[in-house]
């Protein structure tokens, strides 16, 4: 166990640990009240709608969303190696680990790009063409666009600040430790914000 | 590294890996399966068990001192204020 | 690097270091992470957006005087009333009392040398910055009609202003807001000075605390709202149009949420404010602290419970209606405590009548009558009458601007010789003081009787049956004007020529007293350690500095 | 004193009245306890300033807290009696439909008569008001009444009212609605019976709203499927109305006005069980003033 870098105004580290989860906590819970928000219209829309509501649903590719709930779990237990390595001074394994992250982050934003590149091209976006007719499938898909929007900007907000620790010198990598558990609280939400949107908008009506 | 550097580092996040990649083979089982009941309960059944492995787990939440755990638990309780209010107009609307 | 003109002027003495000496360049100002500096950051963006809002309400109030539209086009009237209800909420009041009074004396109070997140605390000044930069934007590319409540399907589908930026400085600015909370919380949970136990917190720590809960927990739906009515007019997302299956009201319930609980946003660090004041002008113990406290804490938790009171003609459920009309009616009872204890405090005090203590027993009275006629709109068929009336505009500017504003002011004179190390015209402070409660009364109060009478919000012209009372409420906007001029005039004069202060000139036992005024830049020279509880005034006898240096001010 | 002109108003200001009464006296305490101890306890006074003893202090609290409690609940109770009585809207009211849009509103008696920003109607006659707005959220307000209720589009709304005085009044829309909406605004004309009866039969003659809801049953092709010897498979429309209908998918749901009107809107919302999804929308083709007339034609029993 390494020394810690402290920063104004903590004393020690434990009290600079604390500080950092209780912010981030704090931050995640304000991200779930955020998302509560969008996931409220989720639900009083497919409640009012039910049937055009699923109408839509089943126009999502399962396929993708599949694979890349794979890729951010995956991403998921990169990062959770990486923040553990970090904490005991294994700095090329955390390394590792970290472009590893990013590289699963890549690829998940790569995967959602052919994703709306297929779902564009069904003229699934709300608007003139859209082929659905029933009523609700076009608030399923304006769930579905605005969400996986959100998100994907959430995980790019991630990526950057993976790449980050990425910047941090290798000799303080490991006095880092407080700064990498708040980078790995804030990929693992993003995990947990899928996790939920992929029954949402790919199980659903199946 | 030591054994049990390994273990906690690498062996411990694999497990939970493990146990969240069948948990989703689960839910797509259960929902392509013609006839099963409660499609969308399982789901999100489903999906709030992969949450909380990641939160207790991979999140650490599971040892985390109680004011960080408030601070977790904050954002549920009142997006439940949010639901239980607002659907105490939809539906007796 | 420029040394900037202020530094001459603020520093007590030649060579003397205090946070505002420490530094001087405009970079030490603008990349500080001094959570004083930063509340002087944040002073100064308030003060600009006070007076551009200000300058709206005078122009409604100048409209309103004849019954015919004869000053503004409709459409310039509803982008003025739309910019003034905006600039006032997100710009002014939200982070009036925080940011300022609270990024500044909440670490002193609580015995810390800083915030719990400084650099965090910085950002979230610039991100306020730029929301207000976007929706300044907006109103000089042609300004925005919905209104401050953004209701849909209005600003989606129909209205032709530029809604899609004055929303996204709101967005912005409440990303600011967030920030703010959580470090305020942080530091009150890990920053205690030793000895500083929850029960010893000032109340105004307690009001900071409470009031960060609130931004933390609602402003992130206000945000999610705004988001949608974003996707929805600049990408067509069909998400509350009703064409598509969408159900409007679910905007007003998302948007109510957050909106509600940000008048306790808005009101509870002004209790906090007011209960410091007046234990140290009437030399007494807080009253019932303790409920006090409790009082706080179940404002902040039931304010989340009571949106729907907005809402009961909208087309909600009766049963929804019933169960928010209830809930309205308990959050009622802390807030009738929290009264009792200022007027309990009084009892058997050493009440001396300083310009802080003038504001503070105004707001009492302001605060008084704005909740009892919350209580009118809390009752269902009184309310279906009054919504959307002048009774509502009445309400709502007594508690926010009678009320919050009023402790604003009470606050900002009372640490006045902490931030700035000088002293203000006592004499001119009390005037000030006077003419609000007066302006203020005289303008607000004629438009209870005038939503009484059936006048609706938002209108540019109007009944000619109205006009007296209009014209009434137009005049006392005149007073309130300069009640609201005047101070910003003496207290400039303060920072030129105002006697020196001393570290505690109001002989007050708060920590921020405790170090020099203005304070160094660590706060404390030593880390100070409480052992008793909160505003250990003495009961009987005068305090020892009665001959307060405030009654020797000099008046310009 | 406001004008009282509906059933309604003078109930409505008796709770006005006492929450004003109650204010007044808690004004009036708080004010002169503070006055009262202000000028006692200024500084430099000679009065006895002990401590307050803890236990009194904490009784007090607890006593007013209590107090305001009661109070409190007993006025929810008091006003939410009012409110829950309000729902009960009178059978065989006389009924008006009401079409808001920016900025003015249109109101349809139901043999037909419309008015613009103008609703004759008799005193002592229970009115329900069916309300549905063809863009933004507008809201009915007549202040004499004490009624107010938003006007939403894409749904019905209802209220109702019993004019009890004759004469004229206001009548406002308090949403905000854009550009004129403080010009959206309007005139109940209340009249005696036998005035209304004169002015009601020198309206230019045309068909009821029912009789022109059954042209447009049979011009825009709805008679087609839904008449009695369609070939095409769909639910007979004979006495739907206030009946529950069985859905796809289980429930039932009750055919009132709102159902009628998103069956033709949005026909796949809500689909009759044993039915195929296959009616298109008139979302665009009829009006909302066609679906006023449609859905009057669908409530009257003239549908075979």
């Amino acid at each position: 166990m390494t020394d810690t870098a402290l920063q104004k105004p903590w004393a020690d580290a434990e009290r600079q640990r604390v500080a950092t989860q209780f912010g981030v906590w704090m931050f995640l819970a304000t991200e779930t009240l955020f998302f509560g928000g969008i996931f409220l219209f989720y639900t009083v829309s497919r409640i009012e709608n039910s049937a055009g509501f699923m109408a839509g649903a089943r126009h999502t590719d399962v396929w993708f969303g599949s694979i890349n709930t794979v890729v951010l779990l995956t991403s998921s237990l990169t990062m959770a190696i990486a923040e553990r390595a970090v904490r005991i001074g294994a700095v090329p394994l955390a390394r590792a680990m970290y472009f590893a992250t990013i590289a699963l982050g890549l690829c998940f934003v790569t995967v959602k790009g052919f994703e709306y590149w297929k779902d564009v091209s069904e003229h699934l976006l709300p608007g003139r063409d859209f082929p659905i007719a029933q009523t609700g499938a076009s608030e399923f898909w304006a769930f579905y666009w605005t969400v996986t929007v959100v998100h994907a900007i959430h995980l790019t907000i991630g990526l950057g600040i993976v790449a980050r620790m990425l910047l941090i010198p290798r000799d303080q990598l490991a006095a880092r430790w407080t700064t990498a558990e708040g980078t790995a609280l804030y990929w693992h939400l993003v995990d947990v914000v899928w996790v939920f949107l992929y029954p949402l908008l790919y199980l659903a009506g199946r | 590294m030591t054994r049990e550097e390994r273990h906690h580092v690498l062996v411990k996040p694999l497990r939970i890996f493990a146990a969240l990649m069948a948990l989703l083979t689960l839910t797509i089982l259960y929902a392509f399966v013609p006839g099963l009941p409660f499609k969308t309960e399982a789901g999100l059944g489903i999906a709030l068990a992969k949450a909380l492995l990641i939160a207790l787990l991979f999140m650490q939440l599971k040892g985390a001192s109680g004011i960080v755990r408030i601070a977790a638990v904050a954002g549920l309780v009142w997006a439940g204020f949010l639901y239980v209010l607002t659907f105490a107009d939809l539906l007796t609307r | 690097m420029t040394e900037t003109p202020e530094a001459g002027l603020l520093a007590r003495e030649p060579g003397e270091r205090n946070y505002l000496t420490d530094g001087t360049t405009v970079r030490s100002w603008l990349l500080t992470t001094d959570h004083k500096r930063i509340a002087l950051l944040y002073a100064a963006g308030i003060t600009f957006f006070f007076f551009l809002g200000g300058a709206a309400a005078t122009l409604i109030r100048a409209e309103l005087v004849t019954p015919k539209g004869d000053l503004l086009s409709a459409d310039t009237y509803n982008r003025v009333f739309t910019l003034h209800g905006v600039i006032m909420v997100w710009f002014f009041l939200v982070p009036s009392i925080p940011t300022t009074l609270g990024n500044f004396l909440l670490p002193l109070m609580i015995g810390a040398d800083e915030v719990a997140y400084p650099k965090l605390n910085l950002f979230s000044w610039y991100l306020w910055l730029s929301g207000g930069l976007l929706t300044l934007f907006a109103l000089l590319a042609g300004g925005v009609d919905t209104g401050w409540t953004f209701y849909t399907p209005f600003s989606t589908l129909y209205s032709n202003s530029h809604v899609l930026l004055a929303a996204a400085g709101v967005f912005v600015a409440g990303f600011s807001s967030i920030a703010t909370g959580i470090n305020f919380l942080a530091t009150i949970h890990l920053l205690r000075a030793k000895g500083m136990t929850w029960m010893r917190l000032p109340l105004f720590a307690w009001s900071m605390y409470t009031t960060s809960l609130v931004m933390v927990l609602a402003t992130p739906v206000l945000a999610m709202a705004l988001l949608l009515v974003f996707a929805e007019r600049a990408f067509g997302m069909p998400i509350f149009d009703p064409r598509s299956g969408g159900d409007p009201i679910l905007f007003q319930h998302l948007f109510w949420f957050y909106s509600h609980p940000a008048v306790y946003i808005m009101v509870l660090p002004a209790m906090g404010v007011v209960s410091e004041v007046i234990a140290c002008e009437a030399r007494r113990r807080v009253f019932g602290y303790e409920f006090m406290v409790y009082a706080m804490l179940m404002i902040a938790l039931i304010g989340f419970m009571v949106w729907g009171h907005h809402m009961f003609v909208s087309g909600q459920s009766p049963f929804a209606s019933l169960v928010f009309s209830a809930l309205s009616f308990v959050i009622a009872v802390p807030s009738a405590i929290k009264v009792f204890n200022w007027t309990g405090t009084l009892y058997r005090g050493q009440i001396r009548f300083s310009t802080p203590m003038l504001y503070a027993l105004g707001f009492v009275g302001l605060f008084t009558l704005g909740g009892l006629t919350g209580l009118f709109l809390a009752s269902l068929p009184v309310d279906v009458e009054l919504t959307d009336t002048y009774f509502v505009t009445a309400h709502f500017h007594y508690i926010m601007v009678g009320g919050s504003v009023s402790a604003f002011f009470a606050g900002l004179h009372f640490w006045w010789p902490k931030i700035t190390g000088r002293m203000y015209s006592e004499t001119m402070g009390k005037f000030a003081a006077v003419s609000m409660f007066f302006g203020f009364n005289f303008t607000f109060f004629p438009q209870f009787i005038l939503g009484y009478m059936g006048m609706p919000r938002r209108y540019h012209e109007y009944p000619p049956e109205f006009q007296p009372w209009q014209v009434m409420s137009s005049t006392g906007a005149v007073v309130l004007a300069f009640a609201y001029l005047w101070p910003l005039f003496y207290l400039t004069w303060s920072l030129v020529k105002g006697p020196r202060a001393d570290d505690n000139p109001h002989d007050a036992t708060g920590l921020e007293w405790q170090t020099s005024s203005p304070p160094p830049t660590g706060n404390f020279n030593t880390p100070p350690v409480v052992t008793e509880a909160p505003y250990g005034y003495h009961p009987q006898g005068f305090a020892p500095h009665s001959a307060a240096p405030t009654e020797q001010a000099q008046t310009p | 004193m406001m004008e009282q002109a509906s059933t309604l108003a003078p109930q409505v200001d008796r709770i006005f009245w006492m929450l004003t009464g109650i204010s007044v006296a808690i004004m009036l305490l708080v004010g002169t306890l503070v006055l009262l101890f202000s000028f006692r306890y200024r500084r430099g006074t000679s009065v006895p300033r002990g401590p307050v003893p803890e236990k009194l202090s904490g009784e007090i609290e607890i006593g007013w807290t209590a107090a305001t409690l009661f109070v409190f609940v007993f006025l929810f109770w008091f006003a939410a009696a009012l409110d829950t009585e309000q729902f009960k809207i009178p059978k065989h009211a006389m009924e008006i439909h009401v079409v808001a849009k920016q900025w003015m509103w249109k109101l349809e008696h139901p043999n037909g008569a419309r008015e613009i920003n103008a609703l004759h109607v008799p005193v002592g006659v229970p009115v329900r008001l069916v309300m549905t707005s063809q863009d933004v959220i507008h809201s009915f307000f007549v202040p004499a009444f004490r009624i107010k209720q938003d006007v939403l589009p894409g749904r019905y709304v209802y209220a109702w009212f019993q004019a009890s005085k004759i004469g004229t009044y206001h009548l406002f829309c308090t949403e905000y609605c854009g550009t004129d909406h403080s010009r959206m605004i309007g005139g109940i004309i209340v009249q005696s019976a036998a005035d209304y009866a004169r002015w009601s039969s020198a309206q230019p003659q045309g068909d009821n709203l029912a009789d022109q809801g059954a042209k447009l049953f049979v011009q825009m092709g709805c008679s087609g499927c839904h008449g009695g010897s369609a070939v095409v498979r769909a639910p007979n429309l004979a006495g739907v109305y206030g009946r529950p209908v069985p859905m796809t998918g289980g429930g039932f749901v009750t055919a009132d006005e709102g159902y009628l009107r998103d069956s033709i809107l949005m026909p796949q919302k809500q689909v009759v069980a044993g039915y195929a999804p296959i009616m298109p929308s008139y979302e665009g083709t009829a009006s909302e003033d066609d679906v006023v007339k449609l859905v009057a034609y669908l409530k009257s029993g003239k549908v075979k």
